[in-house]
């Protein structure tokens, strides 16, 4: 064993030990999605407020006259959490400048699932990054309502089966692909813009920390397991993180800038889709042509991703 | 007091707020309301008070930003009108379940569709449930006054709820006429700095919004709505506050001529003062008639509206909203009900009327009362519709 | 600044016992709640195995595993919902999952 | 109380005229309204706006139906909008036009008190473009005596800053060359 694998096997002890969530949340079992949480929160630290949206990571938080959170927090509603993130933001700024309150910087956050990211709540979200206000929005994305019990949204994969989007003998799931909000992101000229998955915890908590030092909008998204919606065991949450990455499905990148990175290992080869599809119950009913169809567009993807890579400049 | 200057209320309106050394609007432009937002912009950008202007996207994230700003503890103001109110529908309960003190200045105007754009009370009726306390303004002086006021209202420990004043569409805010202000020092001295209850600040760690299961959650109705009801107390002392330092005086209840009445006209908002001459009119033709205003609608002032119409034999009510396939106009119905068991109670007549910006003249009031003397059910009545 | 906080019971009762707004002024007072009645399996630490790296730490969604005294990465089984993430993900196969049984 | 109605297009600066004089009549100590018809029409198109000034209070905040003065800003609105409606029998119709004031009562088939004015012409002298609602102010002074000259100088200043002087010229000449038509 080399140092440089040493120091990545002990990587995890050398993280925050601080925990920012409590324990006692009311999360399913192997949730991916409150671990993001967790590990964002890690990446955030102190001197944070908390704009949440309506949705999971909301329902098993806070539960009157319960809080998981260490941090301030506020939620209001379901398509608002950037809305109500621009005026945190504007609240602590006015009041700071007026020496109502400590002469220190304290970064807003706002958090909303795919849904409230994507879709109820994709106005506020272009709202907030437009006018730049200085403010991290978090996207928890596990691909579907799951809350309100696994409906599809335009988050959710190709085909995959949902309760909206069921596979059907007629159609067979999800008809359209993932929208790209971190494309959106990019086109409002956001300075800084990435995605992480929990699976990669350093990665995901080292982008945290920079999407903290812009002074600016910034913008992760975050890809969040779910083995309830997605209907597989509890144990393989990780395990899924890292197929979803190494088969190409959600690449690790960040923007900065305009400009875009990689940032995981780029292989010869992406690992097939099917190794990342099989064990999820939402694509059982596909056939061995609709995997190959998935995986043309996972490898049109990617090259797409890879040609900005190369030839995407900082503006 | 100032001198008089001639300004345009919607403008007057801006400048009252501006007083107000609040921190953060955030405002979303909208017919008849833009002159108020237009106004606001310029007084921020060109420095005159230390605030954050928010350019929200929508009425919907203005007044979730207005939630966000209040709960750091900073001093909010919004204002919209009809569609934007309709759009901030769904955060408007969740504001003051949140019991965030934002003042919110409100162009009334009718509900589409069809599209309209002028002065009727269509809009802010659906708000009425919402748990806002809900003033309406009679003249320019009155939205400069009740403005600087709501704050003082909204932010008192004992009430801390949100609190929207009415100003009529375009009969208020594209009106130009004489004003009052108060000084900046006299200002300062009425309302000092907000004191929050909590706020948002990593210094003192606060959950906000939490939800509620079936177990707790009647008991945080109940809570909010006694909140609301006790804040009567602070209105009423509020406005004799503003009485003794700036001699005029307020009530949540108005009556003009009203104390040997027989006949009430019963208004809200600016069609008082026209309503007025109507009972000047008739009164010097020897009939009794007078005049009731309502300034509180939310909490409704049950026990001043009683004493304003006892005796009165019949009570008009002038509505200018609709509820479909309901009762009637909401403020009689409200009345009708408050009233149902009071033993002599007068004759209750509902018209709907001046609607979606429909003038009302003094002729109309007098035509009004001298219709209410033949009907004889207490059904509701389109006032002037073409038959 | 929650100077004027009452006096907070456990669980509020009456109505008048709702803090304004229904704020919570215990930051993650939700550790009251124990999620470890939730468990159909629990892990089962193999101290000869384990490196000590903290993996299990890291990935555990609940943030009930924390490092004791030793060096050793131990599950809070009051709060252990045994998703099975940290015996997958544990490498060197010190972690196991075993039934629970009243 | 007066009340005065004025005629223009979208564009042309009726709804200024108001403003100027409610805002001249408020400073001078006097009650006052100024209002535009509430609409969205655009510019070009026929607008209205109204005036109310009093010594006393106004409570009155209906429309303006039966104005004692009427004010035509734009010649081709005559004919073309009635602008004569509702006006009181004894109140006075003040138009901007370069025809003679009998051309005028011809085409409007009107016999009551007319001022007119070529405020379009004074305008494109004074103030090298053709909007008349400054001019016509000074008509109006001179028509009702409502106000003092004087008492414009001040909004205009606030309005036009360094043009106020052109606009006050411009009204002035227009008060000067305003002429009462003779009775019909």
């Amino acid at each position: 064993m080399n140092t440089v694998q040493n120091f990545e096997i002990f990587a995890p002890k050398l993280v925050d030990r601080k925990e920012y969530f409590s324990a006692g949340h009311r999360a399913c079992q192997g949730c991916g999605e409150v671990l993001a949480l967790r590990l964002l929160l890690k990446g955030l630290g102190d001197d944070v407020v908390v704009a949440n949206a309506t949705g999971c990571m909301e329902i098993v938080s806070s539960a009157y006259p319960q809080t998981a959170w260490l941090n301030p927090y506020i939620h209001v509603a379901f398509e608002n959490a950037a809305a109500v993130g621009s005026g945190v933001e504007a609240g602590l700024k006015a009041l700071r400048r007026k020496k109502k309150i400590a002469d220190r910087d304290v970064k807003t956050i706002a958090i909303a699932g795919d849904g409230g990211t994507a879709d109820i709540g994709l106005q506020a979200l272009s709202g907030a990054m437009e006018r730049g206000h200085d403010m991290i929005f978090f996207c928890l994305d596990n691909e579907a309502y799951m809350n309100t019990g696994i409906q599809r949204s335009s988050a959710t994969p190709f085909m995959a089966a949902t309760t909206t989007s069921p596979a059907g003998i007629a159609i067979p799931g999800q008809r359209t692909g993932k929208k790209n909000v971190p494309e959106i992101m990019v086109a409002h000229k956001v300075p800084y813009v990435a995605t992480a998955c929990p699976s990669y915890p350093i990665d995901l908590i080292n982008k945290v920390k920079k999407a903290k030092a812009v002074k600016g909008p910034a913008y992760i998204h975050i890809f969040s397991m779910c083995p309830t919606g997605w209907r597989c065991a509890s144990e393989i949450t990780i395990k899924l993180g890292r197929l979803v990455v190494e088969t190409g499905v959600f690449p690790l990148y960040e923007v900065e800038n305009g400009k875009y990175r990689l940032t995981m290992e780029v292989p010869e080869k992406l690992r097939p889709v099917g190794d990342y599809l099989k064990p999820q119950g939402r694509f059982r009913h596909l056939k061995p042509s609709d995997i190959e169809t998935i995986q043309e567009r996972v490898n049109r993807e990617w090259e797409i991703l890879l040609n900005k890579v190369e030839c995407m400049q900082p503006w | 007091m100032g001198k008089r200057i001639g300004m345009e209320v919607g403008i007057a309106a801006a400048e009252a707020v501006a007083l107000c050394n609040i921190d953060v609007a955030a405002v979303y432009p909208i017919t008849p309301q833009s002159h108020i937002a237009e106004h606001m912009a310029d007084i921020i950008h060109d420095g005159r008070i230390d605030a954050e202007f928010i350019t929200v996207e929508s009425e919907h994230s203005s007044i979730s930003a207005c939630a966000g700003a209040s709960a750091t503890g900073a001093r909010v103001y919004t204002a919209t009108s009809s569609q934007g109110l309709m759009l901030m529908h769904e955060i408007l309960p969740i504001v003051s379940a949140m019991r965030l003190p934002v003042v919110m200045g409100n162009a009334n105007r009718a509900v589409s569709g069809p599209l309209n754009i002028w002065n009727d009370h269509g809009d802010i009726m659906p708000q009425r449930d919402s748990g806002w306390i809900c003033l309406f303004t009679e003249n320019g002086q009155e939205v400069i006054d009740l403005s600087i006021m709501a704050f003082k209202i909204a932010e008192d420990p004992e009430v801390m709820l949100p609190c929207v004043v009415n100003i009529d569409g375009f009969q208020l805010t594209h009106m130009i006429e004489p004003l009052e202000f108060p000084t900046q020092a006299q200002v300062n001295k009425f309302l000092p700095d907000r004191k929050p209850y909590a706020t948002l600040h990593p210094d003192n760690p606060v959950t906000m919004g939490c939800f509620n299961m079936p177990d707790i959650f009647t008991e945080t109705m109940k809570a909010k709505d006694t909140a609301l009801w006790n804040s009567k107390k602070t209105i009423v002392k509020v406005f004799s506050e503003w009485g003794k330092q700036f001699g005029r005086k307020y009530n949540v209840v108005e009556t003009y001529k009203a104390k040997d009445a027989e006949t009430l006209i019963l208004t809200m908002g600016s069609m008082g003062e026209t309503a007025s001459i109507a009972v000047d009119e008739m009164r010097k033709a020897g009939r009794k008639v007078g005049l009731v205003k309502l300034r509180l609608w939310r909490p409704f002032p049950v026990e001043e509206l009683r004493a304003a119409i006892k005796g009165a034999k019949t009570l008009i009510v002038m509505d200018r909203a609709i509820s479909f396939g309901g009762a009637g106009g909401p403020v009689a119905t409200e009345i009708k009900s408050f009233l149902f068991h009071d033993k002599g109670r007068p004759r209750i007549v509902d018209f709907l009327m001046g609607l979606g910006g429909r003038d009302v003249t003094v002729e109309d009031f007098i035509a009004m009362v001298e219709r209410a003397k033949k009907k004889k059910d207490e059904t509701y009545e389109y006032y002037g519709v073409r038959e | 600044m929650a100077k004027k906080k009452t006096e907070q019971k456990k669980w509020p009762e009456k109505w008048h016992e709702v803090t304004p707004g229904c704020m919570v002024f215990e930051p993650g007072n939700a550790a009251n709640y124990k999620t470890g009645s939730w468990k159909a399996q629990r892990p089962i630490l193999d101290k000869q195995k384990c490196i000590k790296c903290g993996i299990c730490y890291i990935f555990c969604p609940e943030a009930c595993i924390q490092e004791d005294a030793e060096g050793f990465f131990v599950a809070d089984l009051g709060y252990c919902k045994g998703c099975g993430i940290c015996a997958h993900e544990c490498w060197p196969g010190a972690i196991s999952m075993a039934e629970e049984v009243e | 109380m007066i009340e005065i109605r004025w005629h223009g297009r979208g564009g042309q600066g009726a709804v200024t005229s108001v403003e100027m004089l409610a805002l001249a009549a408020i400073e001078e100590g006097k009650y006052a309204q100024g209002f535009p018809a509430f609409g969205p029409e655009r510019r070009g198109a026929p607008v209205m706006a109204f005036n109310r000034v009093s010594d006393k209070p106004i409570k009155i905040r209906s429309g303006i139906y039966r104005p004692d003065v009427v004010v035509v800003l734009d010649p081709s609105l005559v004919g073309l909008v009635p602008v004569t409606d509702g006006l009181k029998p004894e109140g006075t119709l003040i138009v901007n036009t370069s025809k003679t004031a009998a051309e005028i009562r011809k085409a409007l088939n009107y016999k009551g008190k007319l001022v007119t004015v070529d405020a379009t012409h004074i305008a494109r002298e004074e103030l090298g473009v053709p909007i008349t609602n400054t001019t016509m102010l000074g008509a109006v002074l001179k028509a009702t005596s409502v106000l003092k000259m004087d008492a414009m100088k001040s909004p205009l200043e606030h309005r036009f800053g360094r043009g106020a002087a052109r606009n006050m010229s411009a009204m002035k000449r227009a008060y000067n060359e305003a002429k009462p038509a003779k009775a019909a």
